[in-house]
């Protein structure tokens, strides 16, 4: 096929965009959840008057 | 009364996960990349198996996620399924898209083109509209029962409806012209796939650790913020 | 009437809440209403009357605590307490390109009747609509369309009667006629719950007065033993009023 | 207790039918959009009338499926215009009563659609259902239930949603593609006349559309409506 030697940068995009998309994903994740995590009282207590759960 | 009660997060052992997934994915990727020989016919472009087919499984594995933790919901209203299940779409939203890029960039120099009508890739590209439709209806959704419910009914409905899409673009395609597969392997390609495999099941793992407390907060936040407004607001 | 059997209260509830969207229309409420009796429920607006209206009537399922009505539990016979309880909504549920005829027939078959015409005629005479039975809904008076959601209920056997807001747009004639069908029900055995925020002529009739407030139950007593400040309390609303509530459903 | 599933659903397909026919306009507009749809395909395509009848099996049910989509958000929405679902939902007996009487109700109507539409369709893109009429009506038929029944889901499900007009097709299309699969190729073979005899797997995969997501829905639909 004619794929031996135009092949390989495809294959190297794919690698390279999967790291990609990895990388950006795990940090976006971490960076959504501090950004909340400021927001939110050092323990937050659920909203008065809802105290604690009764179904678990 | 019944109102969420979600888990604190500490300090627990995502970090420890998350260094274990990345040795294994790197491991992955370096086998695939220089353990294996290139395949004999289509050359160095075969290496995006290893990440193409275990991007697919994660993005099969999370959405079965989804409809488990639906069914979950809505036989136990317990609100964490619904958070399981979003974050589990949400990942699996991803990878769809991922694995549809990479079998782009794969068709391209073995097919000639982007995109074909491929059974595979016609359903996943379907799969992914199904669930994105799933996040969109949560995002139109402001009562947090009933957006757990509706996206929670979208998750059972979308999953049982992803085979029935297979078969029928199955056929559909049989007709034209038969659908293109993998050929068969053997040996160590195998190896390295399942390799791959296991890397990609160990990120599902982390990301969802990482993801399901992201919406526990967000869960919390939205509570705290409403409960402000209810209070403070007239 | 014969096939009420004594025994078990009206309604019995324990500790109910209900949550719409993110606010609790209904905090731990206890209450019960005896058979046969009649109950007005006052209280401002958004003090949660239309929701505990919707409860009973199994439209919504409470988010805390139990309840039975006419000793069904409201948790798991929602089909059957169906059966026997009729709302009266603000909101009327009529269908503006059916006349007033076709309007009834149809509540007469949803509620599981296999009625004829007769029947469905007689109910209209009853609120005093005949005379414009094979009119279209939509050309109605308001007041009219409270009659003839009325007349829907009477096409149906029912046990427990809710009425949401059953004086508003009614003339004179309507409001006495609301008053004689709620004494016509009770000397049937039957039970009747009216929500109103008007007092005078419902709150002074009634057996029992329940003052509603914030969602919680500030008096259930008789109507001779009510408080000034029960009718008009003069604090504001602590929560969100029912109408965002009501938005936030949507 | 069945009698009065029976009863109650016919009465919800009744009142449905009697509002459609005192507003006659609302199908008259249905069935001109219906045709205008076709007739935008037709200067899409161009007049060579062996593209048309090839494309045509395809090109009817795309109409039917975009008037189908307009139609199935009226459903609801007429019960909000009577104060909401509560109207329906006080009624003694099972839930499901509301979504099969609204079911059959968007499938007659779109039966009604297609009685008029089929001989639009076939003098505009020169089609030939005659030959095979009773294969090709079981076909439309099934097409028809299939998209109803997961139509009417969706649009019971969206009702609430704000942006409801732009959800109803992001959930319904993607889920319909069996359906509309099923149908087109069905439809396809009947008009060409089936040479090779492959309508069968298209029937069959119709009917366990139907059948499935008639069963999944049925019974997960109480929860739609839940409060």
């Amino acid at each position: 096929m004619e794929g031996q030697a135009s092949g390989t940068p495809f294959m190297v995009a794919g690698y390279l965009i999967t790291w990609v998309v990895l990388v950006w994903y795990a940090w976006r994740l971490e960076r959504r959840f501090l950004s909340a995590r400021r927001v939110l009282p050092a323990d937050a207590e659920p909203p008065a008057g809802e105290g604690t759960s009764e179904n678990g | 009364m019944t109102t969420t009660e979600l888990p604190r997060f500490k300090r627990g052992r995502a970090p420890l996960l998350g260094l274990v997934t990345l040795i294994i994915l790197v491991a992955g990727a370096m086998a695939g990349l220089l353990a294996v020989p290139a395949d004999a016919l289509q050359g160095e472009v075969q290496r995006l198996m290893y990440v193409h087919v275990p991007a697919a499984w994660l993005a099969m594995l999370a959405f079965f996620v989804v409809f488990v933790m639906s069914v979950l919901y809505l036989i136990q209203r317990d609100p964490r399924w619904d958070l399981i299940a979003v974050s589990s779409a949400e990942i699996g939203i991803v990878f769809t898209a991922l694995t549809l890029v990479l079998g782009s960039l794969w068709g391209k120099p073995t097919w000639g083109v982007w995109w074909t009508w491929d059974p595979r890739l016609t359903t996943t590209a379907i799969m992914l509209m199904i669930y994105v439709g799933y996040l969109v209806v949560r995002s139109f959704a402001e009562d947090p029962e009933k957006r757990a419910r509706w996206s929670a009914i979208i998750g059972i409905v979308g999953f049982v409806d992803v085979p029935i899409v297979y078969l029928s673009v199955l056929w559909w395609r049989t007709l034209h012209q038969p659908p293109s597969s993998p050929r068969s392997m053997a040996g160590e390609f195998v190896y390295v796939l399942l390799l791959n495999v296991a890397a990609f099941t160990f990120l599902y793992a982390y990301l969802m650790v990482r993801r399901y407390r992201l919406a526990v907060a967000e869960r919390q936040l939205e509570e705290l913020r409403l409960s402000r407004e209810d209070r403070g607001g007239r | 009437m014969s096939r009420i059997p004594g025994g078990e209260p009206a309604v019995r509830l324990e500790g109910i809440a209900k949550r719409l969207g993110w606010t609790w229309a209904l905090r731990e409420l206890d209450l019960e209403i005896e058979r046969g009796s009649s109950v007005v429920l006052v209280g401002p607006n958004g003090a949660g009357k239309t929701t505990l209206l919707r409860l009973l009537a199994t439209l919504l399922k409470p988010s805390a605590g139990a309840g039975e009505v006419m000793g069904i539990p409201l948790q798991r016979g929602a089909d059957d307490i169906r059966g026997r309880v009729g709302l009266l909504s603000a909101r009327g549920y009529l269908y503006g390109d059916l006349t007033a005829v076709e309007n009834l027939q149809f509540a007469a078959w949803m509620g599981g009747t296999r009625t004829d015409g007769r029947s469905v005629r007689s109910a209209l005479s009853r609120v005093g609509l005949d005379h414009v039975a094979d009119r279209r809904a939509r050309e109605f008076s308001s007041g009219m369309q409270k009659r003839l959601a009325f007349a829907a209920l009477l096409t149906r056997p029912l046990e427990l009667v809710l009425l949401d807001e059953p004086y508003a747009s009614l003339d004179t004639d309507g409001i006495r006629m609301v008053d004689e069908f709620v004494g016509e029900w009770k000397r049937d055995g039957r039970t009747v719950l009216l929500a109103t925020h008007r007092r005078g002529q419902a709150v002074s009739g009634a057996d029992r007065v329940a003052v509603l407030q914030s969602g919680r139950l500030r008096r259930f007593c008789l109507p001779s033993e009510l408080e000034p400040g029960d009718l008009d309390p003069e604090e504001p609303e602590p929560g969100r009023p029912e109408s965002h509530a009501e938005a936030a459903r949507g | 207790m069945n009698g009065s599933l029976a009863l109650r659903t016919w009465a919800i397909l009744w009142k449905d039918m009697l509002v459609e026919l005192r507003t006659k306009q609302s199908f008259s507009a249905m069935v001109f959009f219906a045709a205008l749809v076709l007739f935008l395909f037709g200067f899409a395509i161009g007049p060579d009338p062996a593209t048309l009848s090839r494309l045509g099996g395809g090109l009817l049910w795309i109409a039917i499926a975009f008037t189908g989509m307009l139609s199935l958000g009226r459903t609801f929405q007429s019960e909000e215009v009577a104060g909401g679902l509560d109207g329906l939902r006080m009624y003694p007996g099972e839930i499901r009563a509301i979504y099969l009487g609204k079911l059959l109700a968007n499938f007659v109507l779109l039966i009604l659609l297609e009685i008029v539409l089929v001989p639009v369709a076939a003098v505009l893109l020169q089609l030939e259902p005659w030959g095979r009429f009773p294969l090709f009506v079981g076909i439309t038929l099934l097409g028809t239930f299939g998209f109803s029944v997961i139509g009417t889901f969706y649009a019971s499900l969206t009702q609430h949603l704000r942006a409801r007009e732009l959800m109803l097709p992001l959930l319904l299309f993607p889920a319909l593609v069996p359906v509309f699969l099923g149908a087109v190729n069905a439809t396809t073979l009947a008009l060409a006349g089936d040479p090779l005899d492959r309508i069968g797997g298209w029937v069959r995969l119709l009917i366990s559309f139907d059948v499935i997501f008639f069963v999944v829905c049925v019974w997960i639909y109480p929860l739609v409506l839940e409060e």
